[in-house]
């Protein structure tokens, strides 16, 4: 079973992030589960999500906080302090949403073992495709094609025909677009 | 002689042999009410002295459909019910929520409103009989200021009586009306303007009780008229934005017309021990109501 | 006959939306209360989209929600409502209504922790404050049983030989906000099985009847004694529903209780609700390890399959029971249901033993389930069976 | 919308129409009320006031009054106009 955790900002879109996954996993014959964190949400404060993607139907409930999979929507927030309640197992995948290439510094997320990166810029990926809303880039679909290429178990397609259903019409296919434009753009830096 | 002088077809419904005490003004209304709607009507009604009055299972003192709810939901229910039958089709039948005044203006008042704003099918009828009649006399918000009750046993109800129909009218609702068991004939010309009328239909009906008002049973009706002929029980309907007065009330917009409070007031015990000062705060109510009801004419 | 139909991504709050909505309610009445909010929500979209036709009463409290599904019910319509925690409690006295006049509805309950502290996190106590209400009680431990008991309810609340109200538990986030793929079957096949709208009597102006008129204390009790005999019924209809929604679902029965490698089980514990996932994969883990245990997961609350849980449970060595819930004072209430299950058959039970654990959402894992579990098995190994422990943050208070 | 009404064998809280559903409520009474038919105008107020629904007035016969059930409260007397109802004491 592959654990994974969504990092974002209240309102960025981290809980359709894990629902849509959620749909690619289904698309692939795969059991999941998507979930946001259980409390209440602050627009703009740091929030999680989560999901779960197995072959095995899923039986585990509730949170995490030791996942096989990070995936961070705002690239600083892995390092401020609300990451550190975060673990990453060993081999785990850390997939960050920033304009550089190189290894952040001063990760607060902590690592059992080894680890990879993998990093795209997928605001600047929104913004070039008009995903723009209240000011807000949308990144989440792109996220996810980003994280489609970096741990390969839901494929691109999935991910893109799960993100058209979701949205439908011309937001789903703007929003696939980001997902396949981020899937291609997508560098493992570690 | 033919037929009764009345349009009342008073004969059918209301089965004689009910449990309600001498005196009771609730089945008169029931008659009423028949004469307009005649068997087709569902009551629903809460905890009220109404629980009692229709009689024990396996029996009923009303040939019509009578819904027993909790205290606090008769509006609810009757939304419920409203709302049901018109899904399926079924206009022969009117739902009136018949509640007192204790399910009505203190326990039952917020889903009053909500069905009120909600402006659901159905007609709401409170019967007013200004305290809590069925556990014993207790005080309402509808008692009015001076009633002696169980719970203001020594000095009376020091508050005003909350004016129910007033509220109802904020509500902007299609229909409110104030009705009296002391004038049958309005109260059924109000129920036939009422039965014309979709949406959410409010009538206040004064209902006085011999028990719990302390008075001879034979008096109801006399009761009722004096607090009308008194101006104390202003009898209106409010439609189209405003205030339309009623035959019997009509009179008295005019002051010297009224009759004094204290005919009204000495011939209930539960005002026995009324003093000057509450006369007078009492008589004061009779003329700002009075203003108030001028002013939305 | 099987037919997959639709398969969707569903929160366990939207699949029992799509279960009223399968099932054509005519009216839903409901008041907004987290966690139970989707629920309504996603009817409401439901109705105004057109593609259920129901009326929506958005009610002003859930005393009111209750008491119009009620009104609704009886005047022949196919109800459903959904409410949590204090809402719940504040529309109990309908509760109760309801079952007493016998009026099917069906309603969702998305359960969470009452207040005060304000929390909005679930566990099992504003559901088990209406174990005593006379309404058929089922829990779902994922979301397509969600989908599935509610969709199941109507049939069972219609029924003749039960004519109760049915409320479906789920745990408010850990199903209600979790989404997870749900099939949903065809409709046509949902309106030949379930049929038109099923009642003891209708409430239209058609016949003359009145509801629930005072009654002496013989009659009173009758009416109570024939809630309980409709209990006994139900046990044989919930049953014969599943089977028939099993084979025009091709979905797995699994019964009023899921046993899960309970059949040659020496010690198995009981419990009812999302966690019994978690408590299955340690039950796994355990019997890698060389563990004889399995386990009894509720499905039905009410009636409560007590003689299911004995012959069970009856042979094995210790019996171990997981509450999400305390009647405070004594102990949590399928506890009490269990020991009080055994005495009807036999004085001489296996070793039954309370763990009260998970209250205010505190979450509970499968290292949790196995620690505990290892725990119980010493404990009857050497005799030293403590009735009942509370257990948090990793410790065992008693 | 279909609705189909299915009993069950169980019994329901349900009551049905029923003349003296309190017994036969003539018992209460403590003053009876006498009608003077030839004062009567058969203007029907006393009928249609009649709490316990007892008081029939024809055009004919004038007022008859079902004392099995009457309560004897005296209303029918205070709402004539004409005085043609008296209370007396009961025996």
């Amino acid at each position: 079973m592959l654990e994974i955790v969504f990092i974002g900002r209240g309102g960025q879109g981290a809980v359709t992030a894990a629902n849509i996954l959620v749909e690619a996993a289904m698309i692939e014959g795969l059991h999941a589960q998507g979930f946001p964190f259980f409390g209440a949400e602050r627009r703009g404060a740091p929030v999680a999500a989560y999901a779960r993607v197995d072959k095995k139907p899923i039986l585990r409930h509730g949170m995490f906080n030791t996942a096989d999979v990070v995936v961070v929507l705002d690239g600083k927030l892995v390092q401020q302090d609300y990451a550190s309640q975060f673990t990453l197992r060993d081999k785990g995948v850390l997939v960050l949403n920033s304009p550089h290439t190189q290894i952040p510094r001063d990760l607060k997320l902590r690592f059992e073992g080894d680890y990879s990166i993998y990093v795209v810029n997928a605001t600047e990926i929104a913004v070039k495709n008009k995903l723009v809303i209240a000011g807000w880039p949308v990144v989440n679909t792109g996220m996810l094609g980003a994280l489609s290429r970096a741990i390969g178990v839901v494929s691109k397609n999935a991910v893109v025909e799960a993100v058209k259903r979701y949205f439908g019409g011309r937001v789903g296919e703007v929003n696939a677009k980001a997902s396949e434009d981020a899937y291609e753009q997508t560098v493992r830096v570690v | 002689m033919s037929r009764p002088p009345l349009p009342y077809k008073t004969r059918d419904v209301v089965l004689p042999g009910d449990a309600a005490c001498p005196g009771c003004p609730i089945p008169i209304a029931w008659k009423v009410l028949s004469a307009v709607f005649g068997d087709k009507m569902i009551l629903v009604i809460p905890a009220s002295c109404s629980s009692v009055v229709v009689g024990m299972y396996p029996g009923n003192s009303l040939r019509a459909s009578v819904i027993h709810v909790p205290f606090a939901s008769a509006a609810a229910v009757a939304s419920g019910v409203s709302e049901a039958l018109k899904k399926r089709g079924v206009t022969d039948v009117q739902v009136i929520a018949w509640a007192g005044d204790g399910g009505t203006a203190d326990i039952g008042m917020a889903s009053l409103s909500g069905a009120a704003e909600r402006n659901h099918d159905f007609i709401y009828i409170m019967y007013d009989n200004e305290a809590y009649m069925n556990t014993g006399i207790q005080r309402s918000s509808s008692t009015p200021r001076g009633a002696w009750t169980t719970t203001t046993p020594i000095i009376g109800k020091s508050e005003e009586k909350k004016d129910v129909a007033k509220i109802m009218i904020a509500h902007g609702v299609p229909y409110v009306a104030t009705a009296s068991v002391g004038y049958v004939h309005d109260f059924y010309n109000k129920l036939v303007r009422a039965s014309k009328i979709r949406g959410f239909r409010f009538i206040s009906l004064h209902a006085p009780c011999p028990i719990g008002w302390r008075f001879d049973p034979r008096y109801t009706v006399k009761i009722a008229r004096l607090a009308v002929e008194s101006g104390l029980w202003v009898l209106y309907e409010y439609y189209d934005g405003k205030i339309h007065l009623s035959g019997p009330s009509r009179p008295y917009v005019d002051p010297s017309k009224r009759k004094p409070v204290e005919e009204y007031l000495k011939l209930q015990g539960r005002f026995r021990r009324i003093d000057d000062e509450l006369l007078k705060s009492i008589q004061e109510y009779v003329e700002k109501n009075w203003e108030w009801v001028k002013k939305h004419m | 006959m099987r037919t997959v139909g639709l398969k969707l991504v569903l929160t366990g709050n939207y699949a029992l939306a799509y279960a009223a909505k399968v099932a054509r309610v005519n009216v839903v009445a409901a008041y907004p209360i987290t966690p139970q909010t989707s629920v309504v929500e996603k009817l409401a979209e439901f109705i105004e989209e057109g593609e259920l036709d129901a009326v929506m009463i958005r009610v002003e409290s859930e005393h009111s929600a209750l008491a119009a599904c009620f009104g609704a019910a009886l005047a022949g319509a196919r109800v459903f409502t959904a409410t949590s925690s204090q809402g719940l409690l504040y529309m109990h006295e309908v509760v109760h209504w309801a079952s007493r006049a016998r009026a099917p509805i069906v309603m969702g309950i998305v359960t969470r922790t009452l207040g005060p502290p304000w929390n909005i996190w679930p566990d099992h106590t504003d559901y088990m404050d209406q174990r005593d209400t006379g309404w058929i009680m089922s829990f779902a431990m994922d979301n397509q049983e969600a989908f599935d008991l509610t969709l199941q309810a109507f049939k069972v609340s219609e029924d003749p030989r039960v004519y109760l109200p049915v409320m479906v538990g789920i745990e408010g986030f850990i199903l209600g906000h979790t989404s997870m793929p749900v099939e949903i079957p065809e409709q046509n096949l949902v309106d030949e099985w379930l049929g038109p709208r099923r009642q003891p009597y209708v409430v239209d102006g058609s016949e003359y009847m009145a509801i629930g008129n005072l009654a002496l204390p013989e009659d009173t009790e009758e009416f109570f004694m024939d809630i309980q005999n409709a209990m006994e019924e139900a046990r044989k209809v919930v049953v014969e529903v599943e089977e028939e929604y099993s084979k025009i679902t091709g979905r797995p029965f699994k019964g009023p209780v899921e046993c899960f490698k309970c059949e040659d089980a020496k010690y198995v514990a009981i419990s009812m609700g999302a966690w019994s996932g978690d408590l299955m994969e340690s039950v796994s883990q355990l019997r890698d390890e060389g563990y004889s245990v399995g386990l009894l997961r509720i499905r039905y609350y009410r009636p409560f399959p007590g003689d299911y849980i004995f012959e069970k449970a009856n042979s094995t060595k210790g019996v171990l029971v997981f509450d999400r819930a305390i009647s405070f004072g004594s102990y949590g209430p399928i506890f009490l249901d269990t020991a009080a299950s055994f005495l009807k058959h036999t004085r001489k039970t296996p070793y039954i033993k309370n763990v009260v654990a998970g209250i205010g959402g505190v979450n509970i894992t499968s290292d949790d389930f196995s620690r505990i579990l290892k725990r119980f098995v010493h404990e009857v190994e050497s005799d030293g069976v403590n009735v009942f422990e509370w257990y948090h943050k990793g410790k065992v208070v008693r | 919308m279909k609705v189909i009404v299915e009993p069950s064998k169980y019994r329901l809280p349900i009551a049905r129409p029923l003349v003296g559903v309190a017994g036969k409520t003539g018992t209460w009474r403590l003053e009876r009320p006498v009608v003077d038919n030839n004062k009567c105008t058969r203007c029907y107020l006393c009928e249609i006031h009649c709490p316990v629904n007892v008081i029939r007035v024809e055009p004919d016969a004038g007022v008859s009054i079902d004392y099995d059930y009457c309560k004897g409260c005296g209303l029918c007397a205070d709402v004539c106009p004409v005085l043609a109802i008296k209370m007396v004491p009961e025996e």
